[in-house]
């Protein structure tokens, strides 16, 4: 008994080391099914960012109502990372060895994706997310692909919004004093500095903030133009609001921590907002519009109750998610019927000017370019109020 | 004979309340001196400020000839003054062995890196302080508990527990606040006889506050009755139990 | 003196011939070698972050078990293992066998630190939220010292460097043997001291501070002991986080992971050192079982600390002391 | 610079006054039970989200309100009782990690519930600022300065004057004390850190007005109420609040002429020197216990 097991692991061992070298690489495939980890804070105090693993989830259940790619349909395996980097290796480990997925998709905390990156790398695991953090896919990492911005892209929009006002050169930045933060605002400084503006000043405001007078006052008295706000919804809510009470004209850009809808609304102050607080945008059209009804339908058809929000419709991190598992899916279809890693990365490399229906630019591979997007909208309302998406400064998008 | 403890006009304050006020006493090596007086007569005080548990305002206290006021609580233990505690110093959570090994502390020789990397010669000294310990148990008639917690052990158990760790240094003074409190008649006399034991056969010098009147009477050598804060008597028990200002001012309370 | 005690705990009962057996607890790390060849690379991992913890909650229950001080500051010496050897790997290039020592002399060095206030008679809740303020103002200092610790996105261990005097340790199964001997190395070593006089001291200050100074004993500097050695292996446990997980960061060193830490002494048993092992083992592998629920993870380990301290105040080690004498610890009773 | 000093001593005592709110629930609390609640900045939390609940579920803002605080006292008595009672005279560690578990459990269950989105509150009177002189005051300053005020104002009536009060004295002072003057000492835990769970909510119903709901609400918030018991003196009531509004105007102040990289760890600061220069704070007895 004891023996046989012995051997069985020894056997599974050998199994897993030589062939797989010599052969393409079908972990996680069946005859009928393709099995993807989905790794993502599902706990912890991240747990507000896991409309990003729904995303691409509804989009693999809508494709195996469809019937699925070339006979198989999708499996998910989530896994919780906790945005913590020691309880993420084991979710990842767990996914590769023990659910022996075909690829992961990506978790947004960044920390945990550089900490499991040594990991997919060794075992050649597909990778694909929204994580922010550039580092994953620059230089480029044979497996690991990003088809949402990345801080770089998101930090560069901010900037290169507020600059495409040729009124705005001096800038504040204000921003959390973690990686997240400095993942969007250390590109948008680099940026502003290269591009003819000024960062007047960069101030910390941390999470759990309940007031913001004192960065307020400090944007005032410096005498900024704009203000980019590396900041999580609850803190971009007060920033706004704080700045708004000691009258403040400045420019507001905020990061893609926050919903913009939401933003707006929970500020409930419509002064402090109009023609006043913008966004880089990521996608083609305005969320609630008939271009992205399909998506939005997708959502609430194929999640779960508890897979979506308690109350309203889904937020916009759904549809920052959700380019994740089409792109994936078009790497399926891509690399035919007998699938395998090598054919898939392929397959997404050979991706290119790819409309995903949902992102403002389209997705574009190579073999040195792992980035797929590039191209930004920013989001605000107009003086009346009207929710309009701008190509740059004072140009809207035709709708 | 020179003393071994000579307490020179020592005073205690306690803010505007002067708990010791300047008392001067001795004692000798194989003496027994009680002190006796009223509930807040500056007895437990008057300790406190001997073990260095308590700082003096004025005066000076003189071990072996030495000044130990200012010194710390665990100096002046190490140079040789022991002392037990009104409400029972026992470590309640450690076995009666091993509260006699916390008395020989500091005559355990074990230093650390050695003890960390297990030399023998840190084996040894270790082995030795529980042999000893065992030994100083077994003395008193204890040693068939010397695994038990001190918490499961009887009251007078307990009390002869607590002199055996204050001894086991062998320090020339021991210092006996309230032994007897709570014992049952034949354990006093059994207390009684060990004290008695301790001063003739060892030489050692005993300062004790006692309430139990005839236990003082019956093994003191000398009384000292506190009143006040202030030393009002100072003689042999029949001297002082004759005294009539003495019984007035404590047999009044008591 | 022939009156039997009050109560016959039947723990003390015992005959000391199984201490005299102690020496079996070595069949553990024994049974334990051939692991790797039986687990894969998952859950191989999570047997090494046992292993990580194991001088963690071992660190810890000197300070809070074993000294009894309510101090939140181990955390603070985990981070600072850690960041020692990823600073020490990554800025010197020293191989990571050379950094478990300083990561570990880190760790007393800020143990003493924490343990000033102590001196300065502060206790209980004044100790916890001064040491608690204290792990925060360090985890500020890795935030804000950019250049040495990589600020907020942490530092990568560079793969190479984690070598044992050049051997590598590219697999966890290799890394298992590592930890394994670290580990037990802290347990034992920390046993050991805990036997002597001066775990004694620790014991008499924590049960009665005053007396155990009229023993000769200087609380003070047993006090700092405490806290430098529980800063040592708690340093080391850090060291070997940054080893396994290879990523520094200072979110790993906040308030949840402190929660963790306090969960791993109080399960296993307070001052226990059975009870850290059993603890770190616990708390580290019950999230892998709740991997299902991963929304319910928090709401089940507040609740399974509860239930432990209501109905097992002295942890899981005190269920094992009923199987067999040879679990009780000599270190502790309430 | 210095135009803006005004502004900023004003905001620091809007922002103390919650630390305040906070602190003084903290102290309730201790000053019953001796037993510094580790989880009470779950319980904070659980206010926001109880009124959130009962707004939710169609009752006015006021009546959602006080059927809150009354959940929550329910909640802080029932805790006491049957998880915190049983293991009083136990190390004070088990005390703190009981306090800390409960509130972790809490904390969980939100996150279970609200984990994944933004949710707010919303206020029940309109958000106007108003200028006095060069400083701007908004109504929820107004509004948290007023109710902090007013319960401080009544806590100092409940402690000095009522028998109440007399009886959380005695008890603070001696357990033993309280239980021969024939008080049900328990009864009496548990309605205190009822209270205590009670006030912490409404601080955090408060906190709601300003920032959007999450899970970890409280537990920034209780730091800072540790830090502002500290520095008034653990235990008094009147020192957690002057030490909330001290800590609130020296976050502004050392955010705004020194680096606003400060602000975060002003608490922690405040709390070590204190410890180490004046451990009885500004206006409390002890702070320091030698057993």
């Amino acid at each position: 008994m004891q023996l046989s097991k012995t051997f069985y692991a020894l056997a599974a061992v050998a199994a897993l080391a030589s062939p797989a070298l010599a052969a393409d690489n079908m972990q996680g495939i069946t005859a009928t099914t393709i099995k993807i980890g989905n790794l993502g804070p599902f706990s912890g105090d991240a747990a507000v960012f896991n409309p990003l693993n729904f995303g691409p989830e509804a989009y693999l259940r809508y494709i195996n109502d469809k019937g699925g790619i070339h006979g198989r349909k999708f499996e998910t395996v989530f896994a919780d990372s906790a945005c913590n980097e020691a309880k993420g290796i084991a979710a990842a480990k767990k996914l590769i060895y023990e659910d022996k997925v075909f690829m992961i998709m990506g978790n947004p905390c960044s920390g945990v994706a550089m900490a499991i990156k040594p990991m997919l790398e060794q075992e050649g695991i597909p990778w694909m997310g929204p994580a922010a953090n550039p580092k994953l896919t620059r230089p480029t990492s044979p497996a690991m692909f990003h088809t949402t911005y990345t801080g770089i892209e998101s930090g560069e929009a901010m900037a290169g919004f507020a600059l495409s006002n040729p009124a705005i050169k001096k800038i504040a930045i204000v921003e959390h004093s973690n990686d997240w933060a400095h993942g969007y605002c250390n590109p948008a400084s680099d940026f502003i500095k290269k591009n003819g503006g000024e960062v007047l000043t960069r101030i910390a405001m941390e999470r759990g903030s309940t007031d913001g007078t004192t960065q307020a006052l400090q944007v005032k008295t410096l005498g900024a133009q704009a203000v980019l706000g590396c900041l999580y919804q609850p803190e971009l809510i007060i920033l706004l609001r704080d700045l708004q009470k000691f009258g403040v004209a400045a420019t507001v850009v905020g990061a893609l921590g926050a919903d913009f809808d939401q933003t707006v609304q929970q500020v409930n102050s419509p002064a402090a907002v109009r023609d006043k607080f913008f966004q880089p945008y990521q996608f083609k059209a305005k969320i609630g519009t008939p271009a992205l009804k399909e998506f939005e339908d997708m959502f609430v058809k194929y999640l779960k109750k508890d897979e979506l929000p308690k109350a309203g419709p889904p937020t916009n991190f759904y549809y920052f998610g959700v380019p994740v598992g089409i792109v994936t899916v078009e790497g399926f279809r891509r690399a035919g019927p007998s699938p395998s890693r090598e054919k898939w990365i392929a397959a997404i490399e050979s991706i290119k000017d790819f409309d995903t229906g949902v992102l403002a630019d389209t997705v574009t591979f190579s073999k040195d370019k792992h980035v797929g997007v590039s191209r930004m909208y920013a989001v605000g309302l107009d003086k009346d109020g009207k929710q309009t998406v701008y190509t740059a400064w004072g140009k809207p998008l035709p709708e | 004979m020179a003393a071994l403890l000579e307490l020179t006009d020592v005073t205690v304050r306690f803010g505007g309340l002067v708990a010791v006020d300047g008392v001067s006493l001795t004692v000798s090596a194989g003496e027994i001196c009680a002190v006796i007086g009223p509930n807040g007569a500056g007895k437990t005080t008057l300790f406190n400020a001997v073990s260095g548990n308590v700082a003096i305002n004025g005066g000076r206290i003189l071990f072996q000839g030495e000044e130990i006021h200012g010194l710390t609580p665990h100096q002046i233990s190490t140079k040789g003054v022991r002392r037990t505690f009104q409400n029972g110093g026992l470590f309640p959570h450690l076995t009666a062995l091993e509260n006699v090994l916390v008395g020989l502390h500091a005559r355990v020789d074990s230093d650390i890196l050695g003890l960390l990397l297990g030399t023998s010669a840190a084996k040894r000294a270790e082995s030795a302080a529980t042999a000893r310990a065992r030994e100083l148990l077994d003395l008193m008639d204890i040693g068939h508990v010397a695994d038990h917690l001190a918490s499961d052990l009887s009251g007078g158990q307990q009390r002869i527990l607590e002199i055996v760790r204050a001894l086991a240094t062998e320090p020339p003074l021991l210092l006996l606040d309230e032994p007897a409190v709570g014992l049952a008649p034949h354990m006093r006399s059994q207390l009684v006889a060990i004290i008695r034991r301790l001063a003739s056969e060892r030489g050692i010098g005993i300062l004790l506050i006692e309430h139990a009147i005839e236990l003082v009477m019956s093994v003191a050598d000398r009384v000292i009755v506190l009143n006040y804060g202030k030393k009002v008597a100072d003689a042999p028990p029949a001297q002082v139990r004759a005294d009539k200002a003495v019984l007035e001012a404590y047999l009044g309370h008591a | 003196m022939a009156d039997a005690p009050k109560s016959a705990a039947p723990a003390t009962k015992a005959p000391p011939a199984w201490r005299q057996r102690r020496y079996l607890f070595w069949l553990i790390p024994l049974l334990l070698l051939p692991l790797p060849f039986y687990l894969g690379q998952y859950k191989q991992y999570v047997v090494n972050l046992i292993l990580v913890y194991v001088p963690v909650g071992v660190g810890f229950n000197i300070v809070v078990g074993n000294l009894g001080l309510l101090a939140f500051s181990n955390v603070a010496f985990f981070g600072i293992g850690a960041y020692t050897s990823g600073v020490l790997a990554l800025k010197l290039g020293w191989p990571w066998w050379a950094t478990i020592l300083p990561a570990g002399l880190m760790g007393g060095l800020v143990g003493c630190i924490a343990g000033v206030p102590a001196l300065r008679g502060v206790r209980l809740f004044y100790l916890a939220i001064m040491t608690l303020a204290f792990g925060e103002l360090l985890r500020w200092v890795y935030i804000r010292w950019v250049p040495v610790t990589g600020g907020s996105f942490g530092m990568s261990v560079p793969k190479a460097s984690i070598n044992v005097f050049g051997w590598p340790l590219p697999t966890e199964g290799d890394k298992f043997y590592a930890f394994l001997f670290l580990a037990v190395l802290m347990v034992v070593l920390t046993d050991r001291l805990l036997r002597s006089r001066f775990g004694r001291a620790f014991m008499a200050i924590k049960g009665n501070e005053q007396a155990a100074a009229a023993m000769g004993i200087p609380t003070d500097r047993y006090i700092l002991l405490a806290f430098a050695w529980g800063g040592f292996v708690v340093g080391v446990g850090g060291s070997m986080y940054a080893a396994l997980v290879g990523h520094v960061t200072p979110i790993a060193f906040d308030l949840a992971e402190l929660i963790l830490e306090f969960a791993v002494v109080m399960v296993g048993g307070l001052g226990s050192l059975v009870g850290s092992v059993l603890g770190a083992a616990i708390i580290t592998a019950a999230p892998e079982f709740f991997r299902e629920w991963p929304g319910f993870q928090e709401m089940l380990f507040g609740v399974l600390i509860v239930l432990v301290i209501l109905f097992l105040p002295r942890g899981v080690a005190s269920l094992l002391a009923r199987v067999h004498p040879i679990f009780i610890d000599r270190y502790y009773r309430d | 610079m210095l135009a803006v000093l005004p502004q900023l001593i004003v905001s620091g005592i809007a922002t103390g006054m919650l630390y305040a709110l906070i602190a003084l629930s903290v102290t309730v609390g201790y000053r019953a039970t001796t037993v510094v609640n580790f989880g009470h900045g779950d319980l904070v939390m659980a206010g926001a989200y109880a009124t959130f609940v009962f707004v939710g579920s169609g009752l006015p803002f006021a009546p959602a309100l006080i059927l809150a605080l009354a959940s929550l006292f329910l909640f802080g008595v029932l805790t006491q009782r049957v998880f915190m009672q049983p293991i009083i005279n136990g190390p004070h560690l088990s005390l703190a990690m009981m306090a800390l578990a409960i509130g972790y459990a809490v904390r969980g269950g939100a996150r279970l519930e609200w984990g994944s989105e933004v949710v707010i509150l919303g206020r029940p009177y309109d958000q106007g600022a108003f200028m006095v002189g060069s400083v701007v005051l908004t109504m929820d300053d107004l509004v948290i300065s007023g109710f902090v005020v007013a319960l401080l104002l009544t806590l100092a009536i409940v402690f000095h004057i009522t028998p109440i009060g007399r009886l959380i004295q005695a008890v603070f002072q001696s357990q033993r004390g309280a239980a021969l003057v024939g008080l049900n000492v328990h009864a009496f835990h548990g309605m205190m850190w009822g209270a205590g769970a009670a006030l912490g909510a409404a601080g955090g119903v408060l906190l709601g007005l300003l920032v959007p709901l999450s899970p970890d609400l409280g537990v920034y918030t209780l730091i800072r109420g540790f830090a502002a018991m500290t520095l008034g003196g653990f235990g008094s009531p009147f020192g957690a609040v002057v030490g909330g509004i001290v800590l609130g105007m020296m976050e502004k102040l050392l955010g705004f002429y020194v680096s606003t990289v400060f602000i975060d760890i002003t608490a922690y600061l405040v709390t070590i020197l204190v410890l180490l220069i004046r451990p009885s704070g500004l206006f409390g007895q002890r702070a320091t216990v030698r057993i």
